[in-house]
């Protein structure tokens, strides 16, 4: 398919894949609980996703699919040891708030 | 290969002396007086020697290439007999590392003057504080001194390295001491990294205002340390002057050269002073070394030839004097069990071999004529008003005046007046404590009658 | 036609919103499938469509019940998840700023990049019909990139997840107790036997 | 561009990564060897596995010096930088493994030195990548092996540092995989090569790519202000991982930034492209020494000590010369050394209960363990660039190379940068040699490995300094 | 043989220095027979010179003996040797015996060196080492504060003549580049008249210092600290005399600069007068002649200075007699006192030490201008000199002075010798205010163990023949020629004088008028059988009554104290107590402090909230992207 037969055009994609990314680090800085950080780190990565993909139908090149794969894959595992580390680092604690995490520091 | 052997055997042997499983004094004594003779040969030796070793080339050459060059002859050959005194005249607790600290000293030391690579001149300024350093820990009164010292210097010793790598990217090589390919340079950084250089001089000399690290170093450190450390350390920096800095960058020295006039008489008159009113004796000599060293900045900074020369002389003697009077003064203390002028009294009847070599000691300081002292002071001075610093020269006159004043009542405080009562009679110099002073004292008559024997074989920039 | 884009679109953004000011984890959750199931769609919409499949099976599938499973263990005792003392109470203006910023300029770079250069049409001469090996975005088509020029990348992918699989078991498969579980349930415990002398007081 | 022609896996292709695939099995042998006779072999066996894994991976990385190839399309790039950081990456290995046999906690050492090997096979592979794929994927791999490490121990302040290493490195991953996309989109292709191409530079959102993916990248070096997270999780994460952690990211990291510095940029903007690297590598050279002037901790000490020096390393590669290279090179292996030995030194201060990382612990090394004190001083002394160390002389190549390239602000920072260290390792050394009284703290008289470990570092950072081996 | 005659005091010395111990006695006939030695070795050189070595680049060194150095070397040899002879008998017994020898021959070579040197270098070698000998010997009883103090302040005073004596000779070096000074002679025509006057005034504040002159003469006085023949030698005779050599010396540097001439001869006149009337205050026997002696050389300076060399010199020549016959005469009574030295406590000793009564008494004669006696002859050909030059006021105070001079050495003499005894009355009751006597506990006192007589007997009576005759050397007309002018005509080509206005023998007679109106007055106030009979209150009254400003020296010593040492004192302290450990150590202190600071507040910005790291992760990133839109924008 073409480039121009492209739903919509190419910047559409990129600046709706560059809002999710952004609401992705917003909520990595502004929240507090590690899940949900964990989550806004999903949105980002699905963002880089988006654009990966729009790029290789725009190229006719599907190293961003493989790209993107990999990404997904990626995710799963790091998805798997954060929350490993996530419950390890809270389950000793009454709350689940990042702002309680703070013994190193200086 | 002599050189080589000048730096390497005392360092090898110190390192030997440090793994000695126990303290034997008589091993260490005579280990130590045996490699401080042999290199006091091999330093009047092996003046022509050279030997090269190709370190990297990149990104500029650097080599060890050691090789005594004229000031450098005379500075090694005080360098060891420094040493020869102040290991012989040893008498501390736990001789085995002190004695070892002074063969280490006297290693790096020779390296500092033998190389004729800017960058192996820069790491050797760095090792030399560190056995001075380790004996103001192990010695010293309170670490503090020890830290001072070492931090001062070493400031010092950083700007100097950071000088050399600079001049290293420049040029392209920093083999370059006493070699005349590379004299008078020229380049736009030239006035950065002379001040590089500069200012680890001036530390190092010490010269006002970077001085105040040394009066508590020459008084913690035991009598045998602080006699090379003061003899023989403190020229590094106006051997860097002349060597170094006049040497490569004459035209640029030039133009800085009246700062470095007013520090020197700065120094000169500030040191002088503060001497007059000091009580304990080892504090007298420091300042009076912050006074003599001032003259000989003075000296450089007048780019007189006359001037430069009489420096060279003054170097030597201030080396031989202000050694020789430390290992005096802990000869004294030994004996009285105090430092303080308050104190100290009558000497010269219970000790008067000792009282001798003080003596002479003191005058060659003061400048009497016939001492080595003398002749160096009286031809930087007249160098000095040459070259048109009239101001300076009249103020050093004052210094001298007062440098008199200073000494005698060292020496008379020290040796003369009242005996001291409540302390028993204790034997005067014995032969071994001679032998450490012998070739110093007969070094500076020597020098004192015929100073030209310093300059007759030929000058620093051919 | 263009809805098949605006209407993920505006899904993928409201639910990326919702997951990030979501009250509860739970709700990020749902919101997050969401998410990713409006992605799915407007992969569909690029011609990926095995990624689109991957897209929903591995992360709403795989990932999405991790984290529900993590948030249903951690809330297991007796509070739910609950926060302390907000130590970085003003944070959120500036922070939006910030990112709104950089937003605004990637959007400005967005908007003044050139459009993509007309891709080799010859690479791909049957595109359109997907499902058929050599059709772009086809699992044909991807396999067999994946298996031949992008080989090490996968391999590599393999000892990713064989890390995780081990890292996994290391930090959450040993014998340490649920420390602040145990406690609050040794607390309880106390109170009712104190709650009991006092009863029969 | 980028013609979605496939490639065919030849058996040159595998020889390229067969340090890594050694690795890989050697971290599988370690979990069998572990699983078969856990009961039966102490620790000691897992460290040796892994310690002939990484012999055996050495010796064939070493085997491919002077070759240089690609693999695996543009996959992988077989070259000086690759063999190497691979080399460096591989030494930290080494030494960080080690340390665990002197470390009280045994639980989990083959695991963790599983991981290690995992993690170092990630490293090693950024050091090698020739596409962005290869990239994401090693530092990846590095990272979540990490993750695990640094949250393995039973310490609070272990799985701090690893919830904090974790969520910020996941977001500096987001930036750098978001930047890898944009950069996809401007070339059309992922390998690095394609982004030299000149025309690029017309594109915003090629530069802002390029700006996300240094972001990532220096994230990873934790330059300022990216290293936020370097000095918590140094401290928290048990001493072999800081130890890794501290040489081996940031070999890999390195190696991309050279390859992306030397060959993978139009070089009419490379200067501009870069110009934002070099701010942070120069405000990380006076940040990290400045923060270094309190510590009371010597692994969070050394956390702001290696912002600084990695800000040196990066500071070589400005102006992206052969010399500036090889400058980078020697420093950065030199930094290898020192750093592994401060922990080796600081592994043998530790006891069962406490890592010998606490700095009060340190007073007065100088009279009860001179030894260790001397090699603690060469280490101190090389991390501060005095000689007779390779740090010295290191920083003298760096500073030639930054004088020659044009960079002298560079330069200047990085002499301002020094002089504020000295405050700091001063202080430490004066801690070790000051007369005063310490607490009586002498855990363990002798751990052979990490003794071993330490003396051979102290005699490299020695010995580099007279024997470059630096044309 | 020049060398030799230099070298072999300095041979003396160093072996009585370094076997003093085991040659006891020994070393002063060894001593005395070095100095003999020399004595006869210069007689026998005559006049020549040697060239010794090259002492540093461009700065040969020689020795040279012509007529103005022959003088001064036969005195200082000559006399020398005779007091060496009687230092053997006054410090008999002495625990450092060896050493006072070894200083003494070592003064003799320097005083040699100082002499014979062909240079500006060895000449300030000499002046040097004449000046460190001095020290020794003044502070030889070294346990003796006060003799410590004054051997201190004698150096450090002399210090700053020799420092005087160095700017005149980078003056020289520097301009005329050589340290030769015939040839610095012979080529000073061609330096400007300030730089020649400039020269003058460095070369005279060292001859100042060394020769006592004001206002750096308080060093002399209290010379007398040390042992008496010390100060018969270095304290009259040679030593104080250096400056007057110095200047006779560079007599071709004088001619040229009349300005300089008129300091020179001012300060001596100065001196003379100043010192005269000090003299006539003191009790001390020994200070009474050290002031004396500062006095003859303020005449010398004088005559020096104003031209007339050969009368300057010859001064010289006869003082070197009669004040070493002075003072080895005084010697005789002190050592014989047990080391009395105020002549309120001796009197009517003319029976007791006959040989003493001579020798002060023809040593009085002399000094006073009494025609006939040597001291008439030079100090006439001075003040008769001065007029001839030029210059009246000098003259006049050179007369006056004259009368003073008489005035005090007889009051001496009639205090010594007329009367009773006053050896054993309360010190308190001739008015002694000080709180213990001044007898040093080392000066040989036990008869038992006293030299043979003769030893000292025989030197006071040897010097009376010169003492009496000398002058007559200097005896002549202008049709005649006097033996002495004849001798010295070569070595000053000085302008020719002045038409005087009062001849020769009038200026004879006024002076001679005015020495005895001095006599007269002593004779009045101490010789009359009155005086003799009630001498006891009368000292005390004048004691009690002598004016403040003399018996504080005028002041001298006070003012530079207060300027100089305490002055010094201040600056040290200011410098060591303030300026280093507040000033310049506070700075680096205060930088150290802020190093330490910088870190703790660096260390409060790594709050360890995990959020925070990521804001300012984001906020750095937002930097980065900022800079590449607005580096690539412009690229488009």
């Amino acid at each position: 398919m073409p480039a121009h037969l492209l739903p919509m055009p190419l910047a559409n994609y990129v600046s709706l894949s560059a809002v999710m990314f952004f609401i992705g680090v917003a909520g990595v800085i502004v929240r507090r609980n590690p899940l949900i950080m964990l989550m806004s780190i999903e949105l980002m990565f699905n963002a880089a996703n988006l654009l990966f993909v729009a790029y290789a139908r725009a190229w006719l090149n599907n190293a961003g699919h493989i790209f993107a794969f990999l990404v997904i894959t990626v995710a799963a595992a790091e998805a798997a040891i954060a929350l490993a580390i996530v419950v390890v680092a809270f389950r000793s604690s009454d709350r689940v708030d990042v702002d309680d995490v703070r013994t190193l520091h200086g | 290969m002599i050189p080589l052997l000048i730096i390497l055997l005392p360092l090898v042997v110190g390192v030997l002396l440090y793994l000695l499983p126990r303290e034997d004094v008589a091993v260490s004594k005579i280990a130590g007086a045996v490699v401080a003779a042999a290199t006091v040969g091999l330093a009047i030796g092996g003046r022509t020697e050279e030997w090269t070793w190709h370190w990297f080339a990149h990104p500029f050459v650097a080599n060890f290439h050691f090789g005594a060059t004229f000031l450098s002859h005379w500075l090694v050959v005080l360098l060891t007999l420094c040493t020869f005194g102040a290991v012989v005249s040893t008498k501390v607790a736990r001789t085995r590392s002190m004695i070892a600290s002074l063969l280490f000293l006297e290693g790096t030391m020779a390296g500092l003057f033998l190389t004729r690579d800017l960058l192996v001149f820069a790491l050797f300024w760095d090792a030399m504080l560190l056995p001075v350093f380790f004996v103001l820990l192990s010695w010293g009164p309170h670490p503090s001194i020890a830290w001072r010292y070492f931090l001062y210097n070493f400031a010092g010793g950083l700007v100097l390295l950071l000088a050399v790598a600079a001049f290293g990217a420049l040029v392209g090589t920093t083999d370059v001491i006493g070699n005349p390919a590379y004299h008078g340079l020229t380049s736009g950084w030239a006035p950065w990294i002379l001040a590089g250089l500069a200012f680890a001089f001036l530390v190092k000399t010490p010269v006002w205002p970077f001085h105040t690290w040394m009066p508590a170093t020459y008084e913690g450190t035991p009598s045998p340390m602080v006699a090379v450390v003061s003899g023989v350390q403190s020229k590094a920096g106006l051997y860097g002057f002349i060597a170094i800095s006049l040497a490569l960058f004459p035209q640029y020295f030039a133009r800085e050269a009246p700062v470095f006039a007013v520090l020197g008489v700065v120094s000169l008159l500030y040191g002088a002073f503060i001497a007059l009113v000091q009580s304990d004796i080892k504090l007298v000599v420091a300042y009076s070394s912050l006074s003599h060293l001032g003259l000989v900045l003075l000296a450089i900074a007048s780019l007189n030839h006359l001037a430069i020369e009489g420096a060279v002389v003054y170097i030597v003697a201030h080396g031989l004097f202000s050694a020789l009077l430390f290992i005096v003064l802990g000869y004294v203390e030994e004996r009285e069990e105090t430092r303080s002028l308050g104190k100290l009294g009558g000497l010269g009847w219970k000790n008067p071999r000792l009282t001798g070599a003080f003596c002479v000691a003191a005058l060659a300081a003061l400048g009497l004529p016939g001492l080595a002292g003398f002749a160096g002071e009286l031809v930087i001075l007249i160098g000095v008003y040459e070259s048109g610093y009239v101001w300076a020269a009249i103020l050093a006159l004052v210094a001298i005046v007062t440098a008199s004043a200073y000494f005698l009542r060292l020496l008379q405080g020290a040796t003369q007046g009242p005996e001291v009562a409540d302390l028993p009679v204790r034997p005067d110099l014995t032969w071994i404590e001679g032998l450490a002073l012998a070739p110093l004292l007969f070094a500076l008559f020597y020098f004192g009658v015929y100073p030209h024997a310093l300059l007759a074989s030929g000058w620093l920039h051919p | 036609m263009s809805a098949i884009f605006w209407v993920p679109a505006i899904v993928l953004v409201a639910s990326a919103v919702w997951t990030v000011t979501a009250s509860k984890p739970v709700y990020s959750v749902v919101a997050l499938l969401l998410n990713f199931v409006a992605l799915a769609v407007l992969f569909l919409t690029l011609s990926a469509e095995f990624l689109a499949m991957i897209q929903l099976i591995v992360y709403s599938g795989a990932i999405l019940v991790l984290f529900l499973f993590v948030i249903a263990l951690l809330s297991s005792g007796v509070a739910p998840l609950s926060l302390g003392p907000n130590r970085l109470p003003r944070i959120v203006a500036p922070a939006a700023i910030c990112v709104a910023v950089a937003l605004g300029l990637v959007l400005a770079g967005v908007a003044t990049s050139h459009g993509i250069p007309a891709p080799p049409r010859a690479a791909y001469a049957n595109a359109g019909s997907a499902g058929m090996p050599g059709v772009f975005g086809s699992v044909g088509d991807f396999g067999k990139a994946l298996f031949t020029t992008y080989l090490l990348p996968f391999e590599v992918t393999a000892l990713i997840l064989m890390v995780a699989v081990i890292g996994t078991i290391v930090l959450a498969g040993d014998e340490t107790p649920y420390v602040a579980s145990r406690r609050r349930a040794e607390q309880n415990r106390k109170a009712m036997r104190e709650a009991i002398a006092r009863e029969g007081d | 561009m980028a013609a979605p022609v496939s490639v065919n896996v030849t058996a040159a292709d595998w020889a390229a990564v067969t340090p890594m695939f050694v690795l890989g099995l050697a971290g599988l042998a370690v979990l069998v060897a572990d699983l078969i006779a856990r009961a039966y072999v102490p620790r000691y066996a897992a460290i040796a596995i892994g310690i002939a894994g990484i012999v055996g991976a050495g010796v064939l990385c070493l085997h491919q010096y002077g070759s240089q190839y690609t693999a695996f399309g543009s996959g992988f790039v077989v070259d000086d930088i690759s063999v190497l950081f691979e080399a460096i990456v591989l030494l930290a290995a080494l030494g960080s493994i080690v340390l665990y046999g002197a470390l009280g906690e045994a639980r989990h050492v083959a695991a963790a030195v599983a991981l290690m090997l995992w993690s170092a096979s990630g490293a090693m592979l950024m050091a090698g990548a020739g596409n962005l794929m290869t990239v994401f994927l090693g530092l990846e791999l590095l990272s979540l092996a990490l993750y695990t490490l640094c949250g393995m121990a039973d310490r609070a302040g272990a799985r701090e540092a690893a919830l904090k290493y974790l969520i910020l490195s996941s977001t500096a991953s987001g930036l750098l995989l978001y930047g890898m996309a944009l950069l996809f989109g401007a070339t059309g292709s992922v390998a690095l090569a394609s982004l030299a191409n000149p025309t690029l530079a017309a594109q915003p959102l090629y530069w802002i790519g390029l700006g996300l993916f240094f972001i990532g990248l220096t994230f990873k070096l934790s330059l300022v202000p990216f290293h936020t997270w370097a000095p918590d999780v140094f401290q928290g994460a048990p001493l072999p991982v800081t130890a890794f952690m501290s040489v081996a990211t940031k070999g890999g990291v390195l190696a991309v930034l050279a390859r992306i510095v030397l060959t993978s940029l139009p070089p009419q903007h490379a200067s501009a492209l870069l110009l934002p690297v070099w701010i942070v590598a120069g405000i990380s050279m006076i940040a990290g020494n400045v923060g270094m002037l309190a510590q009371t901790d010597l692994k969070r000490l050394l956390a702001y000590s290696g912002i600084a020096q990695i800000g040196y390393v990066v500071a070589a590669l400005a102006g992206a010369t052969t010399a500036g290279f090889d400058a980078a090179v020697y420093y950065f292996a030199a930094y290898s050394f020192m750093n592994l030995g401060a922990f080796a030194v600081a592994a043998m201060l530790s006891s069962d209960r406490e890592e010998g990382a606490v700095l009060a612990n340190y007073a007065g090394l100088g009279y009860r363990r001179p030894w260790l004190a001397f090699a603690m001083t060469v280490f101190l002394l090389a991390m501060a660039g005095l000689p007779p160390t390779a740090g010295f002389l290191g920083k003298i190549f760096l500073l030639r190379s930054t004088v020659q390239t044009g960079y002298v602000w560079l330069g200047a920072l990085l002499v301002v940068g020094t002089a504020i260290s000295l405050y700091a390792y001063g202080r430490v050394l004066r801690l070790m040699y000051a007369r005063e009284p310490h607490r009586a703290y002498d855990p363990k008289p002798f751990a052979p490995l990490a003794a071993v470990s330490a003396a051979v570092c102290a005699i490299v950072v020695i010995v580099l300094t007279f024997y470059p081996f630096v044309p | 043989m020049i060398l030799v005659a230099l070298l072999l005091p300095l041979a003396g010395a160093a072996l009585c220095w370094a076997f003093g111990p085991r040659l006891r006695g020994a070393a002063g006939w060894l001593a005395t027979a070095a100095v003999g030695l020399s004595f006869i070795a210069i007689l026998v050189a005559g006049s020549g010179r040697e060239a010794l070595f090259t002492w540093m680049p461009g700065f040969d060194f020689g020795l040279s003996l012509d007529r103005l150095s022959l003088l001064w070397s036969v005195v200082i040899t000559g006399v020398g040797c005779l007091i060496h002879l009687y230092s053997i008998g006054y410090m008999h017994g002495d625990r450092g015996f060896a050493r006072f020898f070894a200083y003494m021959n070592f003064f003799i070579f320097a005083m040699l060196l100082l002499v014979l040197s062909d240079n500006w270098v060895g000449l300030l070698i000499g002046w040097g080492l004449v000046g460190l000998a001095s020290y020794f010997l003044i502070g030889y009883w070294f346990d003796r504060p006060s003799a410590v103090a004054a051997a201190r302040k004698a150096f450090v005073m002399n210090v700053v003549g020799d420092v005087g004596m160095m700017f005149a000779i980078f003056l020289l070096v520097a301009n005329l580049h050589t340290i030769r000074m015939s040839d610095a002679f012979a080529s000073a025509a061609s330096l400007s008249p300030a730089l020649l006057y400039a020269i003058c005034f460095g070369l005279f504040v060292g001859a100042a210092a060394k020769s006592a002159q004001v206002p750096l003469h308080t060093w002399l006085p209290d010379a007398m600290e040390g042992p008496t023949p010390v100060s018969a030698l270095i304290h009259a005779a040679t030593m104080v005399t250096a400056g007057v050599y110095l200047v006779a010396r560079c007599a071709p540097l004088w001619d040229q600069s009349a300005s300089a001439q008129m300091l020179v001869g001012t300060i001596g006149a100065l001196t003379a007068i100043s010192a005269a009337i000090l003299g006539a205050a003191q009790w001390d026997i020994k200070r009474i002649l050290a002031y004396s002696t500062m006095s003859q050389i303020g005449y010398m300076i004088m005559g020096v200075g104003v031209g007339a060399y050969a009368g300057g010199i010859a001064h010289f020549f006869t003082h070197a007699f009669f004040k070493a016959q002075l003072f080895l005469a005084s010697g005789i009574i002190i050592h014989a006192l047990g080391n009395e030295q105020d002549v309120r406590l001796m009197g009517g000793l003319r029976k007791r030490m006959p040989l003493a009564f001579w020798g002060i008494l023809t040593g009085v004669l002399a000094i006073s201008g009494i025609p006939g006696f040597s001291g008439f002859f030079s100090k006439d050909q001075i003040v008769a000199g001065a007029l001839a030059h030029g210059h009246p006021y000098m003259y006049a105070v050179g007369i006056v002075t004259a009368g003073i001079t008489a005035y005090y050495m007889f009051r001496l003499f009639f205090i010594t010798f007329l009367g009773e005894y006053r050896g054993n009355v309360d010190p308190a009751s001739v008015g002694i205010t000080r709180e213990t006597t001044n007898a040093a506990p080392h000066e040989p006192g036990d008869d038992a163990h006293h030299a043979p007589a003769w030893i000292m007997g025989l030197p006071v009576a040897l010097l009376i023949i010169p003492t009496v005759l000398a002058g007559w050397l200097l005896f002549g007309s202008d049709a005649s020629p006097s033996p002495w002018s004849r001798f010295f005509a070569p070595q000053f080509a000085g302008p020719a004088t002045a038409a005087v206005p009062i001849p020769d023998w009038l200026t004879t007679a006024i002076t001679f008028a005015v020495v005895l109106i001095g006599i007269g007055v002593a004779a009045l106030r101490y010789a009359t059988s009155a005086a003799r009979a009630d001498a006891v209150a009368r000292l005390r009254s004048e004691s009690l009554n002598m004016p403040k400003v003399l018996t504080h020296q005028y002041y001298m010593d006070a003012l530079i104290n207060f300027v100089f040492v305490r002055g010094a004192r201040l600056l040290g302290a200011v410098f060591g107590r303030i300026v280093d450990p507040f000033v310049i150590d506070g700075a680096v202190r205060e930088s150290a402090t802020s190093a330490q600071s910088l870190g703790t507040a660096v260390r409060a910005l790594q709050s360890g909230l995990l959020r925070a790291y990521a804001f300012v992760i984001a906020i750095g990133a937002g930097c980065f992207l900022v800079y590449y839109l607005v580096t690539g924008l412009p690229h488009r």
